[in-house]
């Protein structure tokens, strides 16, 4: 049980990382994909199959396709990406502070009175009493995200939308 | 028939409906907007001198007028109406001297294209001015208190076409503000203290005896509650009144037409901050029975006063122009009023503000009406010889110039100005106050002497001098009027003083007292003959030709002309600063490479020095280098911005680490 | 080392992965990944404490993770329309181009 | 529990009034607009500000019903009057609307507005987590759209973008944040977080998700260190995002984290009435207050860019209503909402007449207000209430939410506390703040205009806007009483 949580958070890490560091955006892409994939193997490990399901459709489905529209849309030269690291100021600066989040939020675990949480023995969670959560207690939530939703669909095509009079210089 | 106090309202309610008059009308409609303001004007003056008798049945009452006016957490926030003596007479003066300059000033005003919206904001300002009278609650009154500020400010830069009238009204407004930040802090404090900024409720106003007795425990710092708080609110009268330190603004604000200089500089905005000493003395004596603190609030008020009594004498005796030897003159006496309310004779200041609201009104309208009549020549080096072509002008001024002086018996400033030195006299804490201000009666008479002689007699020292002649009767009458007062003012104060049994029916007689008469003639003798000695007998010939007193001593000459280099003792202090801190700002921009990390190490050294910086600016910001400097520091901030979004992210986490940072380590305290 | 803790460290390395891709990578678009990285770490915990919290029948964490993969996405969708946006201007994806605000 | 939909309809009518809005000036955009552009602007404003008007009757009429829904929302005096606040801020601000031919999707531009709106009404009623997230979120991705929405200017899309960032950066470290209250408590409700907290008392971690919701607060507010993207993104946006920005929206968020903070994370506020202080959220809010009022005042004084001297104005406004924060827990929230909501008035109105001057040419630097009074005497009226009102002069409003506040944060421990030292600063830092608004008062009133000036003609809803903004300036500034004793 642990080694398997070990191996994922492993893998998922590893993803990332590699993906975050890679001078090839079309290769951080993928990398990224495989982090997700991860992502929805703990949701697996942890017994949300429905919330691994989701992970899967949207991110690895959909969200690394928009990436790579993105990347498509936006490269300079024919071939594919590469991305230089332009300064090494910035990076150790960026590393300089996300290890010092690190830092703080591994006290913080470590210092915190969690041994007593027990995994519950079958914490499964079937899609029918998601659908009645999500229909019943969540209802509210589930009307913001539709609206929300909305907005982001308008608002992305309204940006990023070539306009008529833009064309006709 | 007298005025209830539920009416008392009407007296600013009427200026304030010409000022809203005066901004409907169209640009063409000066008359209509001056006839507004002088109809007003003269109706709020018939109410208030109802208001007097009403005021006068009951002299020993405060009647008063309390409404909630909205709820701030638990307690209600309570707004009020006064009426007493001081009101009543404050009220008396201000509409009347307004009225006479809203007069005068529809003929100093003739030829200006904005004249429609000079009334209006004239109106707006005297609305501002009662209303500050009449306040029950300091809260009201500072509303009141940053309007008449606010009004002041337009008025100063009303002609906003020279650059020094836009410097002028900011720096008028901004100094104030200064001061007003303590007063702020002094009425939140006592908001705090007290759960109420009602004057008078019933025995639980803050200047009733059960309030008072809450405020005398000693603060950390050795002081009683009350003094800090007194001392607080007088920094605000120190902003206003043009008290030493912040008595800069005062002199540039005669920027200003005349007659706002009259009706500001001389009569209300200015005598606005002795009002409120005078208004929350109570307060401010409260500590007066504690022996065990280290000062009192009003021994700090006198030496201010003296100080500034003294200083605004000596600075105008090297003056030239016409309307800053006024101005500092205003400020001196100022400072004997404060001097006199520090002694703890805060109805001899009340005297001496009024009476000298008639004759300092009286000296600016006549120096306008020199002004007017001279195309806009100010410097008395440029004037002389105006005797003769203009008789009235000269004779009122000459009234004034001897009130002022204190010219013996016949004139109201003597009778006050006895008073004041009377005080001060009996005032055992210290008698440098009492010489102080002996010396500056000596000083005054001089000065006055001085400037009468160089404007008036003599030969013409310029074309513009030359062709002067007497203004229209508009401008005239309003000297004539003010003339009459100044001298039958005196009537109130002798032989009986009728005036300060009125304002303080507890206080027990002291003007019958003589003693210091013989002296004070003396002095006031010694002032002229040796004004008359210097100026009058050989009056100079040319513009050019060197002041008498340079001869004797050109150093303190120089000094006094330069006003002492207030500003520019601001400047350099304030200024010093300034490049140190540049120097720091630039070091940390060169050395520490990156916005966020340069950001975060600058706040924790701005942090201190910033502080330090503040307790200067308080100080001293808003003269004349003081916005540089921090302007400077802005600079410095805003670097921080680089435009770069990587920058910001950073930042972001950055604070998080630091804050969480801070907040573990504070608790681990 | 219980396995909670276990889940909260892998949870807040992923936030810091994520975090030193969006402080050090000057391509825009690997930013708006970084910063989706992050919000994927807090879906870690909240299925993590879900799976070791009090009410696992409750569903609540399950529920907030679908939310959030929600919100990611139209995130996702807004941050690359933007991206694009900025692109048809200055016609580059790096970052500090992007600067001419600032002072 | 069985799901009360008619309930929570009711509760819901403002944002149905809003969304359903939206939806129609899309539609009709589309179907009868789009092929008449010289009405198309006009009938997407019309509408806008019908769908505005008719949820903001049903936000007053709605009535305080206390929780809905099994506490995913909470309909109070506050929740109330937010809904009202927002909704009058955002319809002054789409009252801006540049006409057709600066703005190319009016109809676009007005529902994005629109869903904004609704997002922030959410905000103002959320009392759970996840409604609070999802509310948060649904209004910060319009207020992004609307930011980058100008797409014939670079700026707008650069303040667009590095505003997605920071904010995407922001609620990220939020959600990370709830996830471990989520986990600390084992639920969402602030309810039930709340008695939770008092029963488990203090771990670092509960410190961490504080820390993190307090970043997400800053950059909502634009308090220091967390106000970076603020002046780049007033500076960019097109001028009603912007208004709206930093009005209904700063509005909107200060009263969902003072929500958070006080009923849900009550326990957790620690001390800084009493040195030393004690580990909770009071101390870093008192943190962030005094580095904004000081960055704020005197970061604004180097600026030239009218939109950018603004922007530090605000951040300056923001650490004086994060003392508001603190003291709304022991005073109630009155002063605090009455100092946001009348600061929202002004600034909106600050952007409205800058919005109208652009309208005649660009507006860039202090200079470009050059006399205004000569050029339009209606915006440099209602300017100069404006500006003075953000100065904190009285009796305009301005003034009073400052009093109001300051007094309630003296009632914490007095002068010589250490908010008192705040209130000190706060005070002393606005002798600074009256430099820099007399700056601008000085270019709008007394400088003469440039030689080729022309007069600003300002369309019918602008005017009315501005009109409307300053008149209520005025008369909560004589009558506060109207706002402080709804609560």
């Amino acid at each position: 049980m642990i080694l398997a949580l070990i191996i994922i958070a492993l893998v998922i890490l590893g993803a990332s990382a590699a993906a975050m560091l890679s001078r090839n955006l079309i290769h951080s892409a993928l990398l990224l994909v495989v982090a997700w994939a991860g992502i929805a193997a703990f949701y697996l490990w942890a017994g949300a199959e429905f919330v691994a399901f989701a992970q899967a459709l949207i991110y690895v489905g959909a969200v690394s396709m928009i990436v790579l529209f993105a990347v498509l849309l936006t490269r300079q030269g024919a071939t594919a990406a590469p991305v230089e690291f332009d300064s090494w100021r910035r990076a150790v600066l960026g590393l300089m502070v996300a290890g010092g989040v690190m830092g703080v939020m591994f006290g913080a675990i470590m210092g915190s009175p969690l041994d007593g949480r027990i995994a519950s023995p079958t914490p499964t969670i079937t899609v029918k009493q998601l659908g009645l959560l999500l229909m019943g207690p969540y209802a509210p939530a589930l009307l913001i995200v539709g609206v929300l939703l909305t907005v982001a669909l308008l608002g992305a095509i309204v940006i990023a939308a070539v306009d008529k009079s833009e064309e006709t210089p | 028939m007298s005025l209830p106090v539920q009416h008392l309202w009407l007296i600013p309610a009427l200026p304030l409906a010409a000022a809203a008059v005066g901004a409907l009308t169209p640009r063409s409609g000066r008359t209509l907007a001056a006839g507004a303001a002088i109809a007003t004007m003269a109706g709020a003056f018939l109410l208030a001198c109802l208001a007097l008798g009403g005021a006068l049945d009951f002299p020993a009452a405060h009647q008063v007028l309390n409404f909630a006016w909205f709820d701030l957490g638990a307690t209600s926030l309570r707004l009020g109406l006064l009426l007493d003596p001081l009101t009543a007479f404050m009220c008396v003066m201000v509409t009347f001297v307004s009225l006479l300059i809203f007069i005068f000033s529809t003929g100093y005003m003739k030829a200006d294209a904005n004249a429609k919206q000079f009334f209006c904001f004239l109106s707006l300002f005297a609305a501002a001015m009662l209303g500050l009278i009449i306040a029950n609650s300091l809260l009201l009154l500072f509303v009141c208190w940053e309007l008449v500020g606010l009004a002041s400010y337009l008025l100063i830069g009303f002609w906003f076409h020279k650059p020094a009238a836009a410097a002028a009204a900011k720096k008028a407004f901004i100094t104030t503000r200064i001061g007003d930040l303590g007063f702020l802090l002094g009425l939140l404090w006592l908001q705090d203290a007290q759960g109420t900024l009602l004057f008078y409720d019933g025995g639980h106003g803050i200047l009733e005896s059960a309030a008072l007795a809450n405020l005398t425990h000693l603060l950390p710092c050795g002081l009683a509650a009350s003094t800090a708080i007194g001392l607080l609110i007088f920094c605000g009268a120190i902003g206003k009144s043009g008290q030493f330190p912040l008595h800069v603004w005062l002199p540039d604000a005669m920027e200003g037409p005349t007659p706002v200089s009259a009706l500001i500089h001389a009569a209300t905005m200015v005598a606005a901050g002795v009002f409120l000493i005078a208004r929350v003395y109570p307060l401010m004596a409260a500590d007066q029975l504690l022996a065990n603190v280290p000062v009192h609030a009003l021994t700090v008020v006198a030496f201010i006063g003296a100080i500034t009594a003294l200083m605004g004498a000596l600075i105008a005796v090297a003056q030239n122009d016409i309307k800053r030897i006024l101005a500092f003159s205003t400020v001196s006496q100022l400072g004997y009023m404060m001097l006199a309310i520090g002694v703890g004779s805060w109805v001899a200041a009340i005297f001496h503000l009024l009476t000298h609201a008639f004759f300092k009104a009286l000296l600016f309208l006549g120096a306008g009406s020199v002004i007017h009549a001279a195309h806009h020549e100010q410097d008395i080096r440029r004037l002389g010889g105006l005797r003769p072509k203009m008789k009235v002008t000269f004779a009122t001024f000459a009234i004034g110039m001897m009130a002022l002086s204190g010219v013996p018996f016949l004139f109201s400033g003597f009778w006050s100005k006895e008073a004041i030195l009377h005080a001060a006299h009996g005032w055992e804490v210290s008698s440098l106050p009492f010489y102080a201000a002996v010396l500056g009666v000596v000083l005054t008479a001089f000065y006055m002497t001085r400037l009468v002689a160089e404007v008036f007699y003599g030969a013409p020292r310029s074309d513009e001098a030359s062709h002067a002649h007497e203004n229209s009767p508009a401008m005239t009458v309003p000297l004539v009027i003010l003339a009459a007062c100044s001298i039958l003012f005196s009537l109130l104060a002798w032989p009986s003083p009728w005036l300060q049994h009125q304002l303080d029916p507890s206080a027990h007689s002291e003007s019958g007292d003589m003693s210091l008469v013989l002296p004070s003639i003396v002095l006031v003798a010694l002032g002229l003959g040796a004004g008359w000695a210097y100026y009058g007998r050989r009056p100079r010939t040319k513009a050019e030709s060197p002041d008498p007193l340079d001869r004797y001593a050109p150093g303190l000459m120089a000094a006094l002309a330069n006003r002492l280099g207030f500003d520019e003792l601001y400047a350099a202090t304030v200024g010093r600063l300034s490049s140190g801190f540049a120097t720091l700002a630039a070091f940390l921009e060169v050395f520490v490479w990156d916005g966020a990390v340069r950001f975060l190490a600058g706040l924790g050294e701005l942090s201190g020095l910033v502080s330090r910086e503040n307790d200067e600016a308080g100080f001293n910001a808003g003269f004349d280098a003081g916005s540089k400097t921090l302007r400077d520091t802005g600079v410095a901030y805003s670097k921080a911005q680089t435009g770069d979004a990587h920058g910001y992210l950073r930042t972001l986490a950055l604070g998080f680490v630091l804050l969480l940072i801070l907040v573990i380590l504070g608790g681990a305290r | 080392m219980s396995p909670l803790q276990l889940c909260l460290i892998l949870s807040s390395l992923l936030f810091c992965v994520g975090l030193v891709g969006a402080l050090a990578r000057s391509n825009t678009i690997l930013v708006l990944l970084g910063i989706e990285l992050m919000l994927n770490a807090a879906n870690l915990n909240f299925i993590a404490f879900w799976r070791y919290g009090p009410h696992p029948a409750a569903g609540t964490g399950v529920i907030f993770v679908l939310f959030t993969i929600a919100v990611a996405a139209a995130e996702a969708a807004v941050g690359i329309a933007l991206v694009i946006a900025v692109h048809r201007h200055r016609k580059s994806v790096r970052l500090q181009e992007a600067a001419s605000l600032k002072g | 529990m069985n799901a009360d939909y008619a309930g929570l309809f009711r509760a819901l009518l403002p944002e149905t009034h809003l969304v359903v809005g939206a939806l129609l000036v899309l539609t009709i955009d589309m179907i009868w607009a789009r092929h008449r552009p010289a009405n198309r602007h006009h009938v997407a404003l019309l509408l806008g500000i019908i769908a505005l008007l008719t949820a903001g009757y049903a936000a007053i009429t709605s009535g305080a019903s206390g929780h809905i829904y099994g506490g995913m929302l909470k309909l109070d005096q506050l929740a109330i009057a937010t809904r009202t606040a927002v909704i009058v801020l955002a319809a002054l601000a789409l009252a801006l609307l540049p006409d057709s031919r600066r703005m190319n999707h009016p109809a676009e531009f007005t529902a994005i507005l629109l869903f904004a709106t609704t997002g922030f009404t959410l905000m103002a009623a959320a009392n759970n987590l996840l409604v609070a997230f999802l509310a948060l979120e649904l209004a910060s991705l319009s207020l992004y759209v609307l930011a980058g929405f100008d797409k014939t200017s670079p700026e707008s899309a650069e303040a667009g973008l590095k505003y997605f960032l920071f904010g995407g950066m922001a609620a990220a470290f939020l959600l990370f944040g709830f996830s471990l209250l989520y986990g600390l408590t084992g639920s969402l409700g602030l309810e039930q977080i709340a008695t939770q907290l008092v029963m488990q008392g203090q771990s670092p971690l509960l410190v961490v998700a504080l820390v993190m919701v307090l970043v997400a607060f800053g950059f909502k507010a634009a308090a220091a260190p967390f106000h970076l993207w603020a002046p780049d993104v007033y500076q960019g946006a097109p001028a009603p995002a912007a208004a709206l920005i930093a009005s209904a929206s700063k509005l909107a968020g200060l009263v969902l984290f003072t929500r958070l903070l006080w009923p849900g994370l009550g326990s957790a506020v620690g001390t800084i009435a009493h040195v030393p202080v004690t580990v909770g959220w009071a101390p870093v809010v008192a943190l962030l207050s005094g580095a904004s009022l000081l960055l704020g005042n005197i970061g604004a004084l180097a600026q030239t860019n009218v939109r950018r001297l603004l922007a530090y104005s605000a951040i300056a406004h923001a650490g004086a209503l994060l003392l508001g924060v603190i003291a709304a827990g022991r005073i109630g929230v009155g002063p605090l909402f009455y100092y946001a909501a009348t600061y929202g008035l002004a600034t909106v109105g600050a952007f409205g007449v800058i919005a109208a001057l652009e309208s005649a040419g660009p507006v860039h630097q202090l200079t470009d207000l050059a006399g205004l009074h000569k050029r339009s005497p209606l915006l440099a009226g209602c300017l100069a209430v404006f500006i003075l009102s953000l100065a904190g002069i009285p009796p305009l409003a301005g003034f009073f939410g400052k009093f109001s506040v300051f007094a309630s944060v003296l009632q914490l421990g007095g002068l010589a506390g250490p908010v008192g030292w705040l209130v000190i600063l706060a005070i002393a830092l606005s002798a600074v703040a009256l430099y820099y608004y007399l700056l601008i008062l000085k270019q709008a009133l007394v400088a003469a205009p440039v030689a080729d000036a022309t007069p600003v003609r300002v369309t019918d809803p602008a005017a009315i806007a501005l009109l409307l903004a300053a008149s209520l300036i005025v008369a909560l500034g004589l009558w506060p009483s109207a706002v402080l004793e709804l609560f």
